[in-house]
């Protein structure tokens, strides 16, 4: 029963930090170094992203002289001669909001299906649907939404089937996985002990799951709607296919209308960099830009009641 | 082998509430101590401020000294890395690593530089024959860990940490989540033990530390009320408190 | 009475939800038999393997599924080391407090950032400033940017779902903290980061808008027998430009000039579709046995 | 500090290596050749970066395929990107790439002083012509029919002669080349203003699409994307032909530009003689739709008056 060599005695200098440094001292350095750049580097990707949108969606202002006012409250756009980008702007909130409407209530079901009402199987079933839904690329969103749901529109709706009511239902089905997922984790995270007290006092399920169920967990629902919301309000591709593109507020639901995403698709690539078309561009990928960080200071806020 | 190792006017502070208060203890060669003492006392953190264990929590902050022959432990200046090789500890709950059995004894040599397969083998033999546990594992050394017992997983903790050869063994409270045959054995691994290295042992249960341990001592809100000899302690002790507390009258 | 009236109401309940679940895998059904049923009839060995036609019939998409695949690889080269290095950071190097709360922030507001203005970015700074032209490496730059909070955060949870006992542990033996992180917390964080991998390369599949200025929109012939990664013709040169599944569907469904264009487009979409189905299928099952592999223990939890 | 010396270190390096990387962008952001073997025209070497029109874009990427099959220009790669003409006219005039592909003259874009310095290289003719969904009867529409129109003065096809069938306009966004042609030669308008209700589509094959299946649109295409999927209507009783363009009848046209900052390099040079080559305009120009420069009888300057050939 060999020992492993002599145990090394204890004396003074064993203990103090070696002026050859020892292995694991340079494994922490490079640990420390590593992950440091890493995250330095998502940071001045992320500041300089937010530096160039900024600069170029200001010029807009400062160089061309565009006035803030015309270009938040203006109706008509209009290039080089008015700038007002108040259709944009509508359009793009009014297709979140309705979309968030639609998404919100169908997640709420679809999570309580699968934590309340039918947790084993159900889960096995839904999860993995959902999850695909989010797996389908907004391309190919678009063309559904060209091919199947503007002329459904069109033909039993009226209108001319383009519009924010095709927009917000393309939208409703793609936000649709992220609100879902993310009350999944919000009602499978409540205390088990809740339900069966509930239940317990001769509750019906429905109103455990209305009076105490959601209700302690409604800031965390709440988040995955404004989750999806900014998810919607960012997405281009398949919204321009969907929404007619005229720059006005549109007069109904099923009128040609536009948001800021699908205007910047449509018109970034024509118009020649430095011009004050392509710099009010800019300015409305600035807007998006803010709205982000709106959607998630608001998350934070909703985060920090959601002290459960 | 008989280095002087104990504290001096040892304090830890979680923020600015202060858990341990300035303990002076001295943990005499071969021997084993036992901390006894209500839960929330400050046992287990002056415990685990032995091998700076508490500088894990950001928030924690030790002061006073560490005695081990002649250098503090506690000094800014001493490699934490380095002391922790001398310490081993264990935990209430095994914490074996997501590894084969014959991994989680390897880890710590090999990490020492240990290369060769023969020596790694003995000292795996070794480490699994002084935690008592080699009879039981010597065929599957290479199955996963987890799907040994709860003794058997505490043991083989146990054996992780002796086969880096540390000086002192830490213990904080290693039976109460085993049942009475497996903390039998480990009790009994304790005792085999005390002639090789010097052990401190947390535990709520105070047969266990009249069992097992030389000293014990008797901590109440962060202060050491009485430090002696373990049958002094558990038949007169000085202090009134502590004989409420080994009568069980409170606590 | 009140009893009645409330069991009538949680009967209405249930079938609601019921019928809205449905509802949703109703949906999925069927979108993904719309494409797939729609593209499948023009799937074959030809169109997967031939290059795309501008004006006569016939085209295939085989470079754009090359570069697709070929550029999912160079934005996980990328993506991974930076991933995991940020995710390792918030998780343990990070002090919690103001700075780390700043920069989870941030990095949050990043991921939901909309793809078409990384795009312009990675035109602006990639394409020009960094002169990378149009092309793969520009491409696979943007991507990871659009991908890399996905993946901090994926990894930072996996990390912290590590039982907290594995870290102490590993401080007790004397290791040191990138040690701990590397051999005994990785390999336990590695299941669920793979299948968060996986599902980004998902995510990473099916992206044009932020390619559209960057990868661009036309791909050299390739010659697929010149593998030297300096010439301009071989398909593995990282600097040429490459167009990819997702943003050939767009520009054959706006600009196709073949007669056979939206033929063209569907069969894409459905490889693209069944390519992504199989990614997250994967990357579920993938989970699942490492999980099982893992804690092969008869410890049931 | 210590600990924060790490983070401090790497955020310096990286700042070099961003600056490191800005400052030699311009060395090699032009694509040209310089490294053109100068004996023979076979010893071109080097590549070719075209960017810009979507709608030129396949045209431009044909030829560019020829060209490298070409075993004179074996060494040469042509790369065709799309965009928009407002990208392609920016990149060029910023030496990012070596040729600008714009359905417009570079004046309508970009601002005088750099339009100046490019060099239009004239290479196809575009047609457009109105079309409509084939539910519509009327096959014929005047100038200020198109006019009143597009400005929103009719909104019913009954005032046109057609059933009574709300007219539902398709057409393209504002910063769009087409659109601007169309406006200038077919309405003699500029700068219309975007009508209310009306949809806005920028790839051709969309508004094809989009003409064929929603009954009353109007919209307008090149020839190229005309199929029997949509109705062609004539200008003022003018037919939309080749040979109409050439003699200069049909005044809906534009020229395809290729531009280039200043005079191109040798490998430029030698693949815009070869789009001009009559190999090119025969074939290429003429199966894709468009019209051969070389055919045309008149011609026609930025501010549009048309003298004769």
């Amino acid at each position: 029963m060999g020992q492993m060599g002599k145990s090394t005695s204890l004396n003074h200098n064993d203990m103090k930090k070696s002026k050859r440094r020892e292995k694991h001292y340079w494994e922490e350095w490079v640990g420390r170094i590593y992950t440091s750049i890493c995250v330095v580097l998502l940071l001045v990707v992320i500041v300089s992203i937010v530096f160039f949108v900024s600069s170029k969606g200001l010029a807009t202002f400062f160089e061309n002289g565009v006035s803030l006012k015309e270009f938040f409250t203006g109706r008509t756009w209009n290039p080089d001669e008015s700038f007002g980008a108040l259709p944009f702007i509508t359009g793009s909130f009014a297709v979140t909001l309705l979309a968030a409407l639609i998404a919100g209530p169908l997640g709420l079901c679809a999570a309580l299906f699968m934590t309340e009402i039918l947790p084993g199987r159900g889960k096995r079933i839904l999860q993995p649907a959902v999850e695909l839904l989010s797996g389908i690329p907004s391309v190919v969103y678009g063309f559904i939404g060209l091919s199947v749901i503007v002329p459904f529109i069109r033909d039993y709706i009226g209108g001319q089937g383009f519009g924010i009511l095709a927009g917000c239902l393309v939208l409703s089905i793609m936000i649709l996985p992220t609100i879902t997922s993310i009350m999944a984790d919000a009602l499978a995270s409540l205390p088990g002990g809740l339900r069966e007290s509930s239940l317990a006092l001769g509750a019906t399920r429905w109103q455990t799951i209305s009076r105490v169920v959601i209700p302690t967990v409604l800031p965390a629902l709440l988040t995955g709607v404004v989750l999806g919301m900014a998810r919607a309000f960012g997405e281009a591709l398949a919204v321009q296919m969907v929404i007619g593109n005229a720059p006005h507020v549109p007069g109904s639901l099923t009128e040609s209308a536009a948001t800021l995403t699908s205007t910047i698709t449509l018109s970034m690539g024509n118009t020649a960099m430095g011009s004050v078309h392509n710099n009010a561009l800019w300015s409305m990928a600035l807007v998006l830009l803010l709205m982000t960080f709106v959607f998630v200071i608001l998350v934070r806020l909703l985060e920090r009641r959601n002290r459960i | 082998m008989s280095q002087a190792f104990g504290t001096e006017h040892l304090s830890v502070f979680y923020g600015d509430f202060e858990a341990v208060k300035g303990i002076s203890l001295e943990f005499p060669a071969q021997s084993v101590t036992a901390l006894i003492g209500p839960s929330g006392c400050g046992k287990s953190t002056f415990l685990r401020s032995l091998n700076r264990m508490n500088d894990t929590i950001s928030q924690a902050r030790t002061t006073g000294h560490i005695w081990m022959n002649g250098s503090d432990l506690n000094d800014p200046a001493t490699d934490v890395i380095k002391l922790r090789q001398q310490i081993g500890m264990v935990w209430q709950k095994p914490n074996p690593f997501f590894k084969s059995i014959y991994n989680n004894i390897a880890f710590g040599p090999r990490y020492r530089g240990m290369k060769k397969k023969k020596q790694l083998d003995e000292i795996v033999e070794n480490s699994l024959r002084k935690a008592a546990l080699w009879d039981e594992v010597k065929d599957r050394l290479n199955e996963s860990a987890l799907s040994l017992s709860g003794g058997q997983q505490q043991r083989l903790c146990i054996a992780r940490a002796l086969s880096v050869n540390p000086n002192i063994l830490l213990l904080d409270e290693p039976a109460s989540a085993l049942d009475p045959v497996s903390t039998g054995k480990i009790e009994e691994l304790i005792s085999e033990l005390k002639n090789e290295l010097r052990i401190v042992i947390v535990t709520h249960n105070m047969q266990q530390a009249a069992r097992v341990s030389d000293y014990t001592a008797y901590f109440y809100l962060g202060k050491m009320i009485e430090r002696d000899k373990t049958d002094k302690i558990f038949t007169n002790p000085e202090n009134k408190l502590t004989q409420d507390y080994i009568s069980g009258r409170f606590g | 009475m009140m009893i009645k009236k409330a069991k009538r109401a949680d009967k209405i309940a249930t079938i609601v939800i019921c019928f809205f679940a449905m509802l949703i895998v109703a949906i999925l059904v069927g979108l993904l038999g719309f494409i797939i049923v729609r593209g499948l009839g023009h799937i074959n060995w030809h169109f997967l393997t031939s290059a795309p036609q501008m004006i006569r019939g016939g085209g295939g998409i085989g470079p754009q599924l090359f570069n697709s695949v070929f550029l999912l690889i160079l934005t996980l080269i990328i993506t991974v080391p930076l991933g995991w290095g940020g995710g390792i950071y918030m998780a343990e190097y990070a002090k919690p407090g103001k700075i780390t709360n700043v920069i989870r922030l941030v990095v949050e507001v990043l991921s939901s950032f909309p793809s078409i203005v990384i795009g312009l970015f990675g035109l602006l700074v990639l394409v020009n400033a960094f002169g990378l032209g149009f092309s793969l490496l520009a491409g696979a730059m943007a991507l990871a940017v659009f991908n890399l909070p996905l993946m901090v955060r994926t990894t930072e949870q996996a990390f912290r779902a590590v039982p907290k006992e594995q870290k102490e542990a590993g401080y007790a033996l004397g290791l040191s903290k990138w040690k701990i992180i590397t051999s005994i917390l990785l390999p336990v964080a590695l299941p669920s980061l793979i299948t968060g991998t996986i599902l980004a390369s998902g995510r990473i599949f099916g992206e044009a808008a932020a390619l559209m200025f960057t990868a661009g929109m036309s791909s050299p012939p390739l010659d697929f027998t010149d593998w030297n990664p300096l010439s301009s013709r071989s398909p593995i040169n990282p600097l040429r430009p490459a167009e990819t599944l997702a943003v050939h569907i767009w520009k054959v469904n706006s600009e196709g000039l073949a007669p056979d264009a939206k033929e063209i487009a569907a069969g894409a979409s459905a490889v693209l579709v069944i390519l992504i189905l199989c990614f997250n299928l994967g990357a579920r099952w993938l989970g699942r046995v490492a999980y099982r592999k893992f804690t092969a223990a008869k410890r049931i939890d | 500090m210590k600990k924060k010396l790490p983070f401090m270190l790497t955020i310096l390096a990286l700042m070099l290596t961003l600056a490191a990387c800005g400052s030699n962008n311009d060395a090699s952001g032009t694509g040209g050749s310089s490294e053109a073997g100068g004996e023979t025209e076979s010893k071109l070497s080097g590549s070719v970066l075209a960017v810009g029109s979507t709608a030129m874009q396949p045209l431009v990427e044909q030829v560019g395929q020829k060209f490298m099959a070409d075993d004179k220009y074996k060494e040469v790669t042509v790369q065709v990107q799309g965009g928009g003409s407002g990208t392609g006219l920016t990149q060029v005039s910023e030496g990012q790439s070596d040729i600008g592909n714009s359905d417009v003259f570079g004046e309508e874009k970009l601002d005088a002083d750099k339009a100046k310095e490019l060099v239009d290289h004239q290479v196809a003719v575009v047609a457009m012509t109105a079309v409509v969904n084939p539910g519509v009867s009327v096959d014929d529409l005047t100038k200020e029919q198109l006019v009143d129109i597009f400005t929103g003065k009719v909104t019913n096809w009954k005032d046109l002669g057609g059933e009574d069938q709300k007219i539902v306009i398709v057409n393209r966004p504002a910063s769009s080349g087409t659109r601007a042609t169309f406006e200038k030669f077919a309405l003699g308008e500029s700068k219309l203003a975007d009508l209310e209700g009306s949809i806005q589509e920028d790839s051709s094959g969309t508004v094809r699409k989009l003409v064929a299946e929603t009954p009353g649109a109007i919209g307008y295409l090149a020839l190229s994307y005309l199929d029997d999927s949509v109705k062609t209507v004539k200008y003022a009783g003018v037919e939309a032909t080749v040979e109409n363009v050439e003699k200069g009848e049909y005044p809906v046209w534009a020229y395809q530009h290729m531009y280039t900052k200043g005079e191109p390099s040798e490998t430029v040079k030698a693949f815009l003689d070869y789009m001009l080559s009559p190999e090119v305009q025969e074939s290429d120009v003429v199966e894709l739709g468009y019209i051969p420069v070389s055919g045309m009888q008149v011609t026609r300057d930025a501010e549009g008056n048309v003298t004769q050939k």
